[in-house]
């Protein structure tokens, strides 16, 4: 254990305290993915406090995180960020989760010159428009499903039928058009696609016709509470598939509590999850540096603080803190276009993973998604195989033997 | 006789705000989160406050006049900046027109909730077909920031999303007040209050109880489609179905107004003032907590003043010599 | 039966009574006359509960019920036939009725007194199952007192209640009230008929700017020539 | 075939969620009917009676038709406090200054849920089977919310309609001073019927989790805002069993139109049902202003 | 001849509240209407001022055809009334009520001029010193007077006046009615019409009177001469007047 507390006797160099800003949603649609990610940056913050700080010059910096509740809407975003760069004269701002909040606060900080680090922002298109102050740590929409298809093809070549359900909304929707595309080059066939409305409550009409068309395989969903009811809603209709892959809502533990027994076998992609092999023993033998707190350790700090395991996006707001203190290093400065400027060729591993951005749009080229299973009551990754702790469990059980208590263990 | 002195205080409170929000770093955009309620407010005003009608899908015409700019900026990049942002504002102002015109002809022969609710409808029908009909982008909507630098330069698309945005809604503020002030002091703002306190009654007194109602609803209409223009899309460059659709923003106009004064000049401005304020500080002061804080004080302000602050404020000051300036 | 002193109460900010001194007593009818907006209506309003009394008192029965509530009052047997009837415009005019025989004591005698209601007036059976809001100005008074009636109360207090009746009517309500005095009924009542209220009338008080201005036997107002010319317009 | 069969299935599926619709407008139309005072923060009600629900559920293992009971109770006691607290002095204020105020509140309890249970979306999973009928498989707990919600609306219709106490209701609404003078005690009433709204609209939030036992959140309630409204409206607003038959109707058009709309070639037929209840609801609206059973 | 109705029926479900009335105003007369509770007068008025549309029968007013005119047009061409239950606009102050009659009657007013006639016929009907208050407070009779000034300051040709005097007070009513005829001689507002149950104020006042009778127009005349009508005793009066 290190000593916490005393500021490590450095010499003659002084120490300072440099702030991150975010606004985060603690209220609002977003609030639960705000809390998890604020607490992921939290403990990126203490850890490099505790592990030397950031080194510039012969100043020190101790990060804080400066935050502010956004309540999940894009005008307070505007205003908080304004606020941040230039009441808390703040350089670099952890983006706001989610794509529409962050479109919302890229103008302001390309005005104001301060760097926005994307960690909740999936979309592609945030890093089509040009931002220069822009960077992606989690990676892009257009790689969320692309994994799961891999999987159901190097498990059975002959499921070919693929259905899309998901939610109508710019996040899913650029998803699963970037999956029917990789689909059909993998060969698979689309049989059916449809999409349904946000805080849609019933999808049987959906699902009715779902069932005629006949799939083998399903991906879709769009967040929490609408994975949920397709799932739930899959297994009332008694919709028997292959494999199933759901966007968010598997990830969550509640998924399971929700489902019961009825999740098994549910498949769904994720940036992150506890188990991953992303280690300082894996990045070395990749020859690429490791930074920040190991698996275990993020672990047990984020346990003690919240009472249970992290989502991804602590793993992914916690790696993008992770980001700032290495490029700021790298860069020797706290001027943000030359943090940005050290970014472009920035690599380095973390318990979220590679960190790499495409120089040109600042968007996440290095990290990748992995896939999780509920299996026998526990989210297990299976895929990539690289970084899997379990196999796949394919064909998943059907919903009649999940009635008689089969798991995907069993 | 007509009393146009409390624009003297309108005014005055925007010089006070602009030079709070130039002159005092980091202030610019909570002031100009201020001015989009008061803005807010302010056109919806025009219609609730006068007529006492609830138009709950007021947002839809924020909407399509969010709509109407991306439309223009983000098809029509051909035609150069100025001449699009020309037809950016004539389809917001246009669409604002159409669909309130409709709305009206249809909803306003609808008395009370019946019409607040009628237009709920509204609101999700537009939504819902612009997002079934993949209409405009369907749900990917339209974002424009890259759009806009590739056609004209990452300045001009600073400039616009900054200084433009919000000069255009100070300008539409500003203009909703001086509005309501006109109509205030003429025959129709007369005929209104009249159908707002008894449309029969107003029929019979020689009122053209359903034109004036249309007219009232197709100005408020008109600003909040200009509000969405500026606000919305020029300011946040992109715009998406579910966020420009949020009933929400109906409701905190509506609490705007009625926190300020429904029917008066100034409310929608102090209720606007009080409402993004206090949410703003709290915010800062109380991360994730404000909402919890905010919901008691907004219950105790309305408690004190059913009216609203200004309704209150404007009988307190009958027959003193602030009368004139509060209104 | 009812004592009210030093009465005070207005509206918001604004005083209207500045201490009213009055006395019902049991089994008769007093009429409180007076210009328009001297206080009449608020003088009910105060005694009913409608209105808070400011100060004062107001004895009923032997009873202190200066702040009782208005349902509290009737039951107590006190009911008051307001000013604007107050109607119940979309249910019938028999379920007006109905809901005057609302409290548990009414509602025992409602057949009796529907019984009595029909008999004092014949149209109100003949309109039973229209909408009370669509009856014409004189058939919604007569439900007004009707509805009052139902109640079975021991004291009504009634605030002009000929007010727009067709002449044939005005006298059947002063007969009526007479009626109801027979009955065993107690009745306050504020009027601008001053003749026709003094001809059924056993006290009168003359109500001035919110103070009792004169109060005594109908026989005392009609020898005042004084009173008569002062307040009475007459 | 397949076509007849899916809508078929789809009418079912929207005769009972059109069901828990109506019993989840009841509460709403209500409030409005007699104190005039319309609840934008209706859903975080329905919310509340989910959670009820919920941690009944998953605490002690309570099935979720007794939490029925609880729901009402804890939502008539909190629909007095409120009315104690901050109704009752707005009953003469302006129409608005309690909409104002129910907002707030609206607020406040989903923002205090939040304090308490998270943000988090949570479900419970209450098996008890299910049956094949008309060409799908309809989950009993499905058919449990729809006969409750038909029992429980037909039970507020003979209490309005039967009894004293609900003239007294309807009485006061008309005409309040008349209502003194016949001895009801307003306050009471306003009392009564404020406290009974918001204990339905908290049953009705149990009644949600039996048809959609997941996506339990506290901000869940922002849709059923929403719908509720329109069903209020073509139900004939002040009317709570005309709110009833209306989310029925509402339901039987959101899901059944959608085997129809889907023949339109290019578009997403589940995002136009929700379009073509709108136009349904101003159709309704243009031939009859008052609402279904407005006016009546 | 300025207003004519041709056989006006006008019907609420089964009820026939107006039947086939035909009637003549003209110019400059004072007629006073009267007939039993629920005999229809008030739906004549509001079948004349365009509340209600009629069920059958037409209306002309200066020889022109109004039957299907909404009621603002009516009222710009002339026509006025005031409510058996005074109708105020609440929230307004009593001058802007009547300044509102002003402007949108047939004196067209613009809004200076609107408040300066409103002040001229507050003064005039007696409650000048209310001008500034809500007209929600004011108490039933104020109301009433307001009205009156409000529907003065129309400017009509034909005034419809619906039990205006009900609840006044003898001294009140006399005031009134000497106001009436006042106004009527250098307003310009040649004709009026009277609902009143009020007898010695019908007498005192018009010149014709029409009876009404279940729907129907029972007769009509001189005043005198119908009131004494044993028809008109019977059905109405309950006894024959005492007065005159
Ligand atoms: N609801 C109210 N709010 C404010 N003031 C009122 C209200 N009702 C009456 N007043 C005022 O109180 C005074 C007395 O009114 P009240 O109605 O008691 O008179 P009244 O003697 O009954 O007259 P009337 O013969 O016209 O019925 C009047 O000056 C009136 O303006
Ligand atoms: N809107 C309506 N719906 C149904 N019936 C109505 C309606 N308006 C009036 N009536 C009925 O029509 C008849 C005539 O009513 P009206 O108000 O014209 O009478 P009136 O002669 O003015 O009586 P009063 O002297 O009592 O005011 C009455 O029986 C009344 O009940
Ligand atoms: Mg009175
Ligand atoms: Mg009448």
């Amino acid at each position: 254990q290190q000593q916490p507390t005393t500021p490590a006797p450095s010499g003659e160099g002084k120490v300072e305290t440099l702030y991150f800003g975010a606004p985060i949603s603690l209220s609002g649609k977003f609030a639960e993915e705000g809390k998890a990610s604020l607490e992921g940056m939290k403990i990126a913050a203490k850890w490099i406090n505790e592990n030397g700080g950031i080194k510039v010059g012969d100043v020190t910096y101790k990060i804080e995180i400066k935050a502010y509740d956004d309540e999940s809407k894009k005008e307070n975003v505007q205003s908080l960020i304004e606020r941040l760069a230039t009441v808390d004269k703040v350089k670099f701002i952890l983006a706001p989760y989610s794509s529409g909040l962050t479109l919302a606060a890229a103008p302001i900080a390309e005005k104001y010159q301060v760097l926005l680090n994307s960690h909740g922002g999936a979309s592609d298109y945030i890093f089509e428009q040009g931002y220069y102050y822009v960077v992606q740590t989690l990676s892009p929409a257009s790689r969320y499903q692309t994994g799961f298809l891999d999987m159901v093809k190097a498990k059975d070549p002959n499921a070919k039928r693929l259905a899309l359900v998901y939610e109508d909304g710019e996040f899913s929707r650029a998803v699963h058009e970037a999956a029917r595309e990789y689909a059909k080059q993998l060969g698979f066939e689309i049989v059916y696609e449809k999409t349904y409305p946000a805080g849609a409550t019933d999808l049987s009409p959906i699902l009715n016709e779902l069932k005629a068309a006949n799939p083998d395989v399903l991906i879709g969903g769009g967040h929490f509470a609408d994975g949920q009811l397709l799932a739930k809603q899959l297994a009332e209709l008694k919709i028997d598939l292959k494999a199933i892959s759901i966007l968010v809502a598997p990830t969550f533990t509640s998924f399971y509590e929700a489902l019961g027994n009825k999740a098994e076998g549910i498949a769904g992609p994720a940036q992150w999850e506890v188990g991953v092999k992303y280690s300082p023993e894996a990045a070395e033998k990749l020859g690429i540096e490791w930074y920040g707190p190991t698996q275990e350790e993020f672990l047990s700090a984020y346990k003690e603080a919240m009472g249970e395991e992290p989502p991804y996006q602590a793993a992914e707001a916690a790696a993008a803190v992770l980001s700032y203190a290495k490029a700021i290093e790298k860069a020797q400065s706290l001027d943000p276009a030359k943090v940005r400027e050290a970014m472009n060729d920035l690599e380095f591993m973390s318990i979220y993973g590679v960190w790499k951005i495409d120089p040109e749009t600042g968007k996440q080229i290095g990290h990748e998604m992995v896939i999780i299973q509920w299996q026998n009551g526990e989210k297990k990754i299976v895929w990539p195989e690289s970084a899997a702790n379990a196999e796949p469990c394919y064909p998943m059980p059907t919903w009649d033997e999940k009635e008689g208590g089969a798991t995907c263990g069993s | 006789m007509r009393n146009y002195t409390p624009l003297v205080t309108l005014l005055l409170i925007y010089a006070v705000m602009i030079a709070i929000g130039q002159g005092i770093q980091g202030m610019w955009q909570p002031i100009m989160l201020v001015i989009f309620y008061i803005a807010v407010g302010q056109a919806l005003n025009i219609f609730l406050g006068m007529t006492g009608y609830v138009n709950f899908g007021y947002v839809a015409l924020l909407g399509v006049g969010a709509y109407g700019m991306a439309v223009a900026l983000g098809y029509y990049t051909d035609l150069g900046l100025i001449p699009a942002l020309t037809l950016g504002f004539i389809l917001a102002i246009l669409l604002a027109f159409i669909v309130s015109m409709v709305v009206g002809g249809i909803a306003l022969r609808l008395r009370g909730a019946y019409f607040a609710i009628a237009t709920i409808g509204v609101n999700e029908g537009i939504k819902y077909l612009i997002l079934g009909g993949k209409i405009w982008g369907g749900s990917s909507g339209i974002v424009l920031s890259g759009i806009l630098r590739k056609a004209y330069g990452a300045e001009t698309m600073r400039f616009l999303s900054t200084v433009f945005a919000d000069a255009g809604l100070i300008v539409v503020a500003i203009l909703s007040g001086i509005i309501t002030m006109y109509i205030l002091n003429s025959r129709l703002g007369y005929g209104l209050i009249a159908l707002r306190e008894d449309e029969d009654a107003a029929k019979v007194m020689g009122i053209n109880v359903r034109r004036y109602k249309q007219i009232a609803f197709v100005i408020s209409c008109i600003l909040a489609g200009l509000i969405g223009a500026t606000a919305w899309t020029l300011k946040l460059t992109y715009v998406f179905p579910q966020d420009v659709f949020a009933i929400n923003y109906t409701v905190e106009a509506i609490v705007i107004v009625m926190l300020g004064g429904a029917g008066t000049l100034l409310g929608p401005v102090v209720g606007g003032l009080i409402y993004a304020l206090l949410k703003y500080y709290l915010t800062i002061a109380f991360p994730g907590m404000q909402l919890l804080i905010l919901a008691p004080l907004l219950i105790i302000v309305i408690l004190l003043f059913p009216e609203g602050v200004v309704g209150y404020l404007a009988k307190a000051a009958r027959g003193t010599r602030f009368e004139k300036f509060v209104r | 039966m009812l004592n009210v002193t030093d009465l005070q109460s207005g509206y918001g900010e604004m005083q209207v009574l500045w201490g009213i001194d009055l006395e019902v007593k049991e089994k008769s009818i007093t009429v409180i006359l007076g210009p328009n907006g001297a206080g009449k209506s608020t003088t009910l309003k105060t005694i009913f509960g409608t209105l808070k009394p400011w100060n004062g008192r107001i004895e009923y029965i032997g009873q202190d019920i200066t702040f009782l509530p208005p349902h509290k009052k009737v039951e107590l047997g006190m009911t008051l036939v307001p000013e604007g009837r107050h109607l119940f415009p979309n249910m019938t005019v028999k379920d007006n009725l109905y809901m005057g025989a609302y409290l548990k004591r009414a509602e025992e005698r409602f057949e009796d007194s529907l019984e009595l209601v029909y008999s004092l007036f014949p149209r109100l059976k003949e309109r039973e199952s229209q909408k009370a809001g669509t009856l014409s100005g004189g058939e919604q008074q007569m439900l007004a007192i009707a509805r009052a009636l139902m109640t079975s109360p021991n004291l009504i207090l009634m605030d002009e209640p000929s007010q727009g009746l067709a002449p044939k009517l005005v006298k059947e309500v002063f007969e009526t009230i007479l009626k109801l005095k027979d009955e065993g009924l107690t009745i306050l009542l504020v009027e601008q008929n001053v003749f026709a209220s003094l001809e059924i009338s056993d006290y009168a008080y003359i109500l001035h700017e919110g103070k009792i201005a004169f109060g005594g036997t109908v026989d005392e107002v009609k020898e005042s020539e004084e009173v008569k010319r002062a307040y009475l317009g007459v | 075939m397949a076509f007849v069969e899916q809508l078929i299935s789809n009418l079912l599926y929207g005769a009972i969620l059109g069901s828990v619709y109506g019993l989840a407008t009841m509460g709403l139309s209500l409030i409005f009917g007699v104190l005039r005072i319309v609840n934008v923060g209706h859903g975080a009600f329905i919310m509340v009676g989910a959670f009820i629900a919920y941690w009944m559920f998953i605490l002690y293992g309570i099935p979720p038709l007794i939490s029925l009971f609880l729901a009402i109770a804890v939502g008539m006691a909190i629909g007095l406090a409120i009315y104690m607290l901050v109704v009752k002095r707005l009953v003469d204020a302006p129409e608005l200054a309690s909409l104002l105020a129910m907002f707030a509140i609206g607020i406040f309890i989903e923002e205090f849920a939040k304090q308490i249970w998270g943000a988090d979306y949570v479900g419970y999973s209450w098996e008890i089977g299910g049956v094949s009928m008309l060409f799908t498989e309809v989950p009993f707990t499905k058919l449990l919310a729809f006969a409750s919600s038909i029992v429980i609306a037909a039970v507020v219709y003979v209490w309005f309609r039967k009894t004293k106490i609900g003239k007294a209701v309807r009485a006061v609404v008309e005409d309040r001073e008349g209502a003194t003078t016949c001895g009801i005690d307003v306050n009471r009433i306003y009392a009564l019927s404020f406290s009974l709204g918001i204990g339905l609209t908290v049953l009705s939030g149990v009644l949600v989790t039996l048809f959609t036992p997941v996506g339990i959140n506290v901000y869940m309630g922002g849709e059923y805002t929403l719908k509720a409204f329109v069903i209020a409206v073509l139900g004939g607003l002040a009317s709570p069993w005309g709110a009833f038959y209306a989310g029925f109707i509402f339901g039987l058009i959101e899901n059944g139109s959608y085997t129809l709309l889907g023949l339109i070639p290019g578009v997403e037929p589940f995002g136009l049902t929700r379009f073509l209840s709108s136009v349904v609801l101003m159709l309704v609206l243009l031939v009859k202003p008052t609402g279904l059973l407005g006016g009546e | 001849m300025l207003l004519k109705l041709e056989e006006v029926t006008k019907r609420f479900g089964g009820l026939v509240a107006v039947n086939s009335v035909s009637l003549e105003i003209d110019e400059g007369e004072k007629v006073g209407i009267v007939g039993p509770n629920g005999s229809g007068k008030t739906t004549l008025y509001n079948v004349i001022s365009g509340v209600y549309a009629p069920d059958g029968g037409r209306i002309f007013f200066e020889g022109k055809e109004i039957t299907n005119l909404p009621a603002h047009e009516r009222t710009k061409l002339g026509i006025a009334r005031t409510f058996q239950v005074p109708r105020p606009f609440g929230s307004a102050t009593v001058r802007e009520n009547v300044a509102i009659g002003a402007m949108f009657g047939r004196a067209n007013a613009g809004v200076d001029e609107a408040l300066e006639m409103a002040d001229r016929y507050l003064e005039m009907v007696g409650i000048y010193e209310l001008r500034e208050k809500e007209a929600k407070l004011l108490t039933p009779l104020e109301k009433k007077l307001m009205e009156l000034a409000r529907a003065l300051a129309m400017k009509p040709k034909l005034l419809l006046l619906d039990e205006l005097l009900a609840g006044m007070n003898p001294q009140d009513i006399n005031r009134i009615l000497d106001l009436i005829n006042k106004v009527k001689e250098e307003e310009n507002i040649a004709t009026i019409a009277m609902v009143e149950h009020l007898m010695h104020a019908i007498t005192k006042f018009a010149e014709r009177v029409v009876v009404m009778h279940q729907g129907s127009k029972l007769i009509e005349g001189p005043t005198m001469e119908v009131l004494n009508h044993p028809k008109v005793v019977e059905v109405y009066l309950g006894e024959k007047l005492k007065i005159g």
